[in-house]
């Protein structure tokens, strides 16, 4: 039996040193078991390849106890060692996804089945580590600062449920079963995923019974999927948001000198229709945002009163350009910079590999044109928009963000650190570092949260970083495929894409009441062939009905 | 006949230095540093960088540049595809079959029905037949290959959800033997049949004049002279004629099956050599596009030269001693 | 025994712009083993004959009259009888251009192909010995069998010509402009061995030429077209001779430059050119050209009339003064 | 003052024209084609460029994916933009893009053409080399890849068409001049002393103009096709509506699995419509510069 699941966005690499797109880390969840998993209920730390922790110092210092042969799928045996050098390596040689997490860290092996962890500074994560374990005997000889960025990791060499088996970059990527998994062997024994570049074209595939399951579907196909009685649709939440990022200056390449004004930027935040956007876009089924959100818990977004909030208010917006000296002085509509400069016009650059992209840069050049400013769209992928963020070399941009349960990753892409990187606003701010580092080593939960709205308001005020809506995780599966699936978080989270993906180990093939459940496929089989026949046969008719005449006039 | 074929293989050959040259300056000109690229501005050692320039010809003057593109091109060393970081090669190569299989089995069909249609419609010349044979294939010539693909997807594909809305196989499901094939012309059905109905047109329209050219012929009154019936004089002495020129234009059509299909396999996520073209141009994967285009040139090249060695082979008088 | 017998013929090929009269109201005979010559310039609707003989015309044009080949009316053959006529009771030797041949069949096929469509040769093989045979009669090496049309020169094609026109033993041999396209040498080498073969298989013999001095040799009977009718006909000789209508008397005239194109475009001693069918002057349609004109020829039109043992033209042949304007005529060819 | 050649040639024109309008294809032809001329010039007066704006669509009540209606004529799509709206300015960046690559196209041909038959000799060789190097080059993949350098603007595109599709032009030019210089020469009226300027100008241009012309219209659909395409695949210039954008949002859209017939069906049978048009009037033309074509 297979499982096919299929989505929108394209894998870029597998290798979870250097990845950052949502598929990525779905198949790291899925291949790379973590030390500790995350509860589908509340995200509370729960056994995964250790199976029970011991806390020596809270916030400090963790032994854990591995579960009793563990192996990789290769048959190496799985011991305290792996867990150790993932931990020490990662953090000497800088791993670009890993150093965020394991900068404080340091792990010793006690034997084969105990490892200790200690950090440096207290770490409010643990005993949570947050990052995934990769083999050692198969990573070893490429981890070196020059190689490791490379390595295109399809050895297929997991400890999770199922690990790599093919995978074809815009195409697909499958999955089998990992025979020395030591959880309860999944019922069945394929896992695919298949990339569409054409939404729609999911939709019907899953309609036409194709594929399972799909991630990520078009908010306007949901009323149809609603309708279909073999389908059931998820909208789940876990913190996703979308945001309009501005460049604000601190990449080699500059922004429109208007970005840099922090007036402007206010008056750029009373010109969009959140509300608005989100209603076109997703059909009701998100709504708007006022700031980042750094975790799949709902707590730590900050309160945000009426009065600070950026309300759209063209009206409003207009008036602080005015004021501030942007003004269209040659009435051709477009403000000019102050001081009879050049037109405003901002350079958005348009994610081609991001959902709702394109529908977002008309809006924004429809929200920019009732205030005045011009707005150049352009279309770049996922690649070349991430040179384009390192090198500065754009105005504005539209994304969203799927965060993970601790905040820190979250925060960390706006600190200096991350410039050059993940960094996607190039702003950084001394009070925002300051409170970074505090909130990374706050072990009392409540205090943290505090550090946490803290940094988030300035995030707001500063109002470079235009958070709009969130981004609800549309997903569907077909009833007559799949059962068992589970939500995480479990009351309105997603079933798949989410913390730690439960689903994928526990689902199980529903049996089939009465007849294939394959029907519809194999009719249409027979439809292709009698299509195919019979166009054979038309061509070959013509010619074959003069041939027939002709050797019928040769015997007369 | 070898001298024949030595000078039009020279001639060929001449023209693909020219695609390479002018490959070499167009995309040199616009990305002045692939290896800078490949990285997407992460900290890399400048040590490696260097090495990596080194590996893909990259120092020294714009001549030796061209002369280790060359080397390297000739030994399919197109370099490293941006979006799915593996060799070009590779990737074109894994994508030909597709293509072959989807457009190359619409080439032949279009040839086929339109050549059909086109004797039909020229013989007859002003009957009704030629008329609706004539305006059929204009309308189809006339409008965007994946319009009307679009409106077969609408119509075979959501409203009589006949056939897959994209895709070359049915994935989780294993087909073996003639399943395998089925569910494979079960995907091919729609794409192939726009692209056989946007194609057919030509073919039509090439044979139908053709035939009106050779229909005063002398020899063909000369045929009806001896006796034989119409659609004999048709199949023996008019139509071998008239297709001289439309076996050309086939032979040169087969040239372009390669990148023919850019905006069908598109709009049917068919994956193949079309599909990654356009997939190429919105990155832009340029390494990747570079690659397509020096395949598709050399493709058009090589059936032109088979095109020129068909028609000496099939018209005696071009035939050489 | 009369083996075609047609009379009152008239053809009119239809166009965008109206009807065109080609042959208007032709009768001519040829005896079995007798040969009748059709001479006119290009236009005057001999090769429309030909045509009609073996209803060859494009589909919808108009034919009238009767065409009795072998007693049968050809015009009222059903296609199956009519396929069934051709060639093996009448072929026609087209002008030897490349153009009369097809291109991309070797010769033998061309040559064999109506054997086998009427199965006067049994097999392949058996054809094949045939064409080999025939390709010596005409005088080619047998050897040529496989060579493509392009190969040959232009006598050596006329003569391929004239091989598959003996294909299946046709009782009737048309030649439309058999030599128009050689050169002197080559014409004289082709007449020759049409006049031979029709003495020695018996042939019944249409021979249409431009250049009447040809056709003294070969025919006995000659007919004299103009704008689609027959102006003059009567034993070959008589007819070179003594032309009695001034348009044959300048064809006529015509015989020193055998060969010579300039001359076979233009009789000599005429000015102008011949008549557009679809436009012919009013009258005698020979009117503007001819020497003797008088101012009445440009409205009355003129008839055939028999004239001592053949036909002869002259101006009206209605009621008034017959004679005179006949007696013009002749008296102005004479001299 | 009417000197006799201008008499001459005015009465031909109107003679041309006469037998053109006589033809009913090339009637239906231009009869349509006027239509959508009007519609393209006229789109201010047709649709309310607001139409065209998502966010002023909102405003102004526009409802999302809404089928025709009285005040959104062929509907709305996805961002609530009218349909009627994009359709009518999109006539504009079509039309204009298809006639301007032409002239590209036409001017480029033509001075090969021309310059290539008219010296001969070596500049001709090396011409024509060139030509059928451009020739052999698969034309969709070379605009893709112009296009993709270059950026996505109307300008661009225009250029790409045109610099792709030329050789076609310049070498049915040159034969044709080279037919007309070979008269030149046999008849001798080229006078002695004249420039080679003059010769091309009064000798040579009259003779291939009417070719040029027929060539030219034809050469229209194939630009407007292009354009298409190149749209479709994205390479459009992203703010300016074209048939061809429309298309490439509607696929991307979900236009054909709503079944929105109302997005999709009017820019194809637009380009549809338009291009046979234009194959009409090429051909019709075709048939007054050479009657031998005529029967066809």
């Amino acid at each position: 039996m297979t499982l096919i699941v299929g989505l929108t966005q394209p894998w870029e690499t597998l290798n979870p040193v250097i990845g950052f797109a949502v598929p990525e880390y779905e198949f790291w969840n899925i291949q790379y078991e973590g030390l500790t998993t995350f509860s589908a209920n509340d995200f509370t730390p729960q056994p995964g390849l250790a199976e029970s922790w011991v806390e020596n110092e809270v916030g400090l210092s963790y032994t854990y106890t591995l579960r009793e042969g563990l192996a990789w799928s290769d048959g190496t045996p799985l011991t305290a060692e792996d867990i150790a050098w993932n931990i020490n390596t990662s953090r000497d040689q800088e791993w670009a996804n890993y150093i965020a997490s394991v900068a404080n860290l340091s792990a010793e092996v006690v034997d084969e089945r105990t490892v200790t962890v200690t950090s440096s500074t207290p770490d409010p994560k643990l005993p949570s580590v947050g990052i995934y374990f990769v083999p050692k005997h198969i990573w070893e000889p490429v981890a070196d600062p020059a190689t490791i960025e490379s390595y295109e990791a399809l050895d297929g060499v997991g400890s999770g449920p199922f690990v790599l088996d093919g995978y074809k970059s815009e195409e697909s990527l499958t999955m089998v079963v990992n025979e020395n998994w030591h959880g309860t062997k999944p019922a069945y024994d394929r896992l695919i995923f298949r990339y569409f570049s054409n939404p729609d074209a999911m939709v019907a595939a899953l309609q036409r019974g194709e594929i399972n399951a799909a991630h990520e579907l078009p908010a306007a196909s949901v009323a149809q999927l609603e309708a279909d009685p073999d389908i059931e649709v998820i909208t789940g939440v876990q913190g996703g948001f979308s945001e309009i990022a501005l460049n604000l200056g601190a990449a080699e390449g500059q922004p429109n000198p208007a970005l840099l004004d922090i007036e402007f930027r206010k008056a750029l935040n009373h010109g969009i229709d959140k509300a608005g956007g989100a209603e076109d876009l997703w059909f009701g089924l998100s709504e708007p945002i006022d700031t980042i959100s750094v975790s799949a818990n709902p707590a730590f977004m900050p309160e945000i009163s009426d009065a600070e909030r950026f309300d759209y208010n063209p009206a409003k917006a207009n008036e602080i350009l005015d004021a501030a000296g942007y003004l269209d002085t040659d009435g051709d509509g477009t403000r000019e910079l102050p001081g009879g400069g050049e037109n405003i016009v901002l350079r958005h650059a348009v994610n081609t590999d991001v959902d709702l992209a394109n529908e977002v840069g008309e809006l924004f050049s429809g929200w920019m044109r009732e205030i005045g400013i011009g707005v150049e769209l352009s279309s770049y992928d996922q690649d070349q928009i991430f040179t384009a963020i390192v090198d500065g070399d754009y105005d504005t941009f539209y994304w969203g963000w799927v965060p993970f349960v601790d905040p820190t990753p979250m925060l960390s892409y706006w600190t200096e650190a991350e410039l050059g990187n993940f960094n996607d606003a190039n702003w950084s701010d001394q009070r925002f570092e300051e409170l970074y580092v505090q909130q990374q080593q706050e072990l009392d939960p409540a205090a943290r949260l505090d550090l946490v709205h803290e940094m988030l308001r300035i995030v707001h005020d500063q109002a470079g970083y235009i958070a709009v809506w969130y981004s609800p995780d549309i997903q569907a599966y077909r009833t007559d495929g799949f059962e068992g699936w589970v939500r995480q978080p479990a009351a309105d989270g997603p079933i798949f894409f989410s913390q730690s993906s439960p689903s994928y180990a526990l689902v199980s093939p529903v049996v089939a009441a009465g007849g294939n459940g394959d029907g519809g496929g194999l009719s249409g089989v027979a439809i292709a062939a009698i299509v195919v026949a019979a166009l054979a046969a038309i061509s070959a008719g013509g010619y074959l009905a003069s041939r027939k005449r002709a050797s019928a006039d040769e015997r007369e | 006949m070898a001298q024949f074929i030595s000078k039009k293989v020279l001639g060929s050959t001449l023209t693909l230095v020219f695609v390479l040259v002018f490959n070499f300056f167009l995309f040199r000109v616009v990305q002045p540093d692939p290896v800078a690229n490949l990285f997407r501005g992460r900290n890399v050692p400048q040590a490696r960088l260097d090495q990596m320039r080194t590996d893909f010809g990259l120092d020294g003057s714009r001549l030796t540049q061209f002369w280790a593109y060359l080397r390297e091109t000739l030994q399919l060393n197109l370099g490293f595809s941006y979006q799915s970081r593996q060799p070009v090669w590779d990737d074109i190569a894994s994508k030909i079959w597709p293509t072959v299989q989807l457009v190359g089995l619409a080439a032949i069909l279009s040839a086929a029905i339109g050549i059909i249609g086109g004797v039909i419609a020229g013989w007859r010349r002003g009957s009704a037949a030629d008329y609706s044979i004539t305006s059929t294939t204009m309308a189809f010539y006339s409008m965007p290959d994946f319009w009307l693909g679009m409106l077969l997807l609408v119509a075979f594909a959501v409203v009589f959800p006949w056939f897959p809305v994209g895709g070359m196989t049915e994935l989780g499901v294993e087909h073996s033997g003639v399943g395998a094939i089925l569910d494979r012309l079960h995907h091919l059905a729609l794409p192939c049949l726009t692209l056989t109905l946007a194609y057919l047109g030509e073919y039509a329209i090439v044979t139908r004049s053709s035939l009106l050219d050779v229909m005063g012929e002398e020899y063909l009154t000369l045929a009806q002279a001896k006796g034989l019936r119409d659609i004999q004089v048709r199949n023996r002495h008019a139509v071998p004629n008239a297709l001289l020129p439309v076996v050309t234009l086939a032979a040169i059509n087969f040239g372009f099956v390669l990148s023919g299909a850019i905006a069908v396999e598109t709009l049917f996520s068919w994956p193949g050599l079309g599909k990654a073209t356009s997939d190429a141009v919105l990155g832009p994967d340029l390494p990747m596009l570079q690659g397509l285009f020096l395949v598709f040139s050399a493709a058009v090249i090589v059936f032109n030269l088979a095109a020129d060695v068909l028609y000496a082979f099939l018209d005696p008088r071009v035939r050489p001693a | 025994m009369t083996l075609l017998e047609v009379s009152d013929l008239t053809v009119t090929y239809r166009s965008r712009s109206g009807d065109v009269p080609a042959v208007r109201g032709v009768s001519l005979s040829v005896e079995r083993g007798g040969s009748l010559g059709l001479a006119g310039e290009s236009g005057c609707g001999k090769s429309t004959i030909a045509g009609a003989i073996l209803r060859l015309l494009p589909p919808g044009t108009g034919v009238t009259g009767d065409i009795l080949l072998d007693g049968d009316d050809v015009l009222a053959m059903n296609p199956g009888q009519l396929r069934a006529v051709r060639w093996t009771k009448t072929a026609i030797v087209f002008q030897g251009a490349l153009h009369a041949l097809n291109p991309v069949q070797r010769i033998a096929r061309q040559i064999s192909e109506p054997m086998l469509l009427h199965q006067t040769q049994p097999t392949k093989r058996s054809a094949a010995t045939r064409v080999h045979e025939l390709l010596e009669q005409v005088g080619l090496p047998p050897d040529r069998a496989g060579a493509y049309p392009h190969q040959l020169s232009g006598g050596q094609r006329q003569r391929v010509l004239i091989a598959m026109a003996l294909a299946c033993d046709p009782d009737l041999l048309i030649a439309d402009e058999p030599t128009t396209a050689l050169d002197v040498m080559v014409q004289a080498q082709v007449l020759q061995l049409l006049g031979s073969l029709r003495v020695e298989r018996g042939l019944s013999m249409i021979f249409i030429t431009h250049d009447l001095s040809v056709l003294t040799d070969v025919c006995d009977h000659l007919a004299v077209m103009y704008a689609g009718r027959i102006v003059e006909e009567g034993p070959s000789g008589t007819v070179f001779t003594d032309p009695q209508h001034p348009y044959t008397g300048a064809l006529a005239a015509a015989f020193p430059t055998i060969g010579d194109p300039a001359s076979r475009m233009r009789p000599a001693g005429l000015g102008g050119d011949p008549p557009d069918p679809a436009h012919l002057p009013t009258g005698c349609p020979f009117h503007p050209r001819c020497p003797v004109a008088e101012d009445r020829c440009a409205t009355t039109d003129v008839r055939l009339t028999p004239i001592g043992g053949g036909i002869g033209g002259g101006l009206g042949a209605d009621a008034d003064g017959v004679r005179d304007r006949l007696a013009a005529c002749v008296l102005v060819g004479s001299t | 003052m009417t000197s006799p050649t201008m008499q001459r040639r005015l009465a031909s024109t109107t003679n041309v024209l006469v037998r053109f309008w006589r033809s009913r294809p090339g009637r239906i032809g231009l009869i349509v084609l006027v239509v959508f001329g009007a519609m393209a010039l006229a789109a201010p007066l047709l649709a309310d460029r607001s139409g065209l704006d998502a966010v002023a669509s909102r405003r102004a009540g526009a409802p999302q994916w809404g089928s025709p209606s009285t005040w959104w004529p062929l509907g709305t799509d996805h961002l609530r933009r009218s349909v009627w709206a994009q359709f009518v300015w999109g006539s504009r960046i079509s039309l204009f893009v298809g006639l301007a690559a032409t002239v590209v196209t036409i001017a480029v041909g033509t001075l090969v053409g021309v310059t290539a038959g008219f010296f001969g000799g070596r500049l001709d060789g090396v011409l024509m080399r060139v030509t059928e190097w451009f020739l052999v080059v698969p034309f969709l993949p070379l605009a893709i890849v112009l296009a993709t350098v270059l950026g996505r603007s109307v300008w661009n595109i225009i250029f790409v068409i045109g610099v792709t599709s030329w050789p076609s032009t310049a070498r049915l030019v040159r034969a044709q001049v080279l037919t007309v210089k070979q008269r030149l020469f046999v008849d001798r009226s080229r006078s002695l002393g004249a420039s080679s300027a003059y010769i091309v100008r009064r000798h040579i241009m009259p003779n291939v103009s009417g070719l040029i012309l027929a060539n030219a219209t034809l050469a229209v659909p194939i630009s407007i096709l292009t354009e298409t395409t190149l749209s479709f695949l994205g390479l459009g210039d992203p703010q300016r509506a074209s048939w061809g954008k429309m298309l490439n949002d509607a696929f991307f859209e979900s236009a054909i699995t709503r079944n929105a017939w109302w997005y999709f069906l009017p820019p194809g049978l637009g380009i549809l419509v338009v291009v046979l048009a234009f194959t009409l009037i090429g051909q019709t033309l075709e048939q007054l510069a050479d009657p031998r074509l005529a029967d066809r």
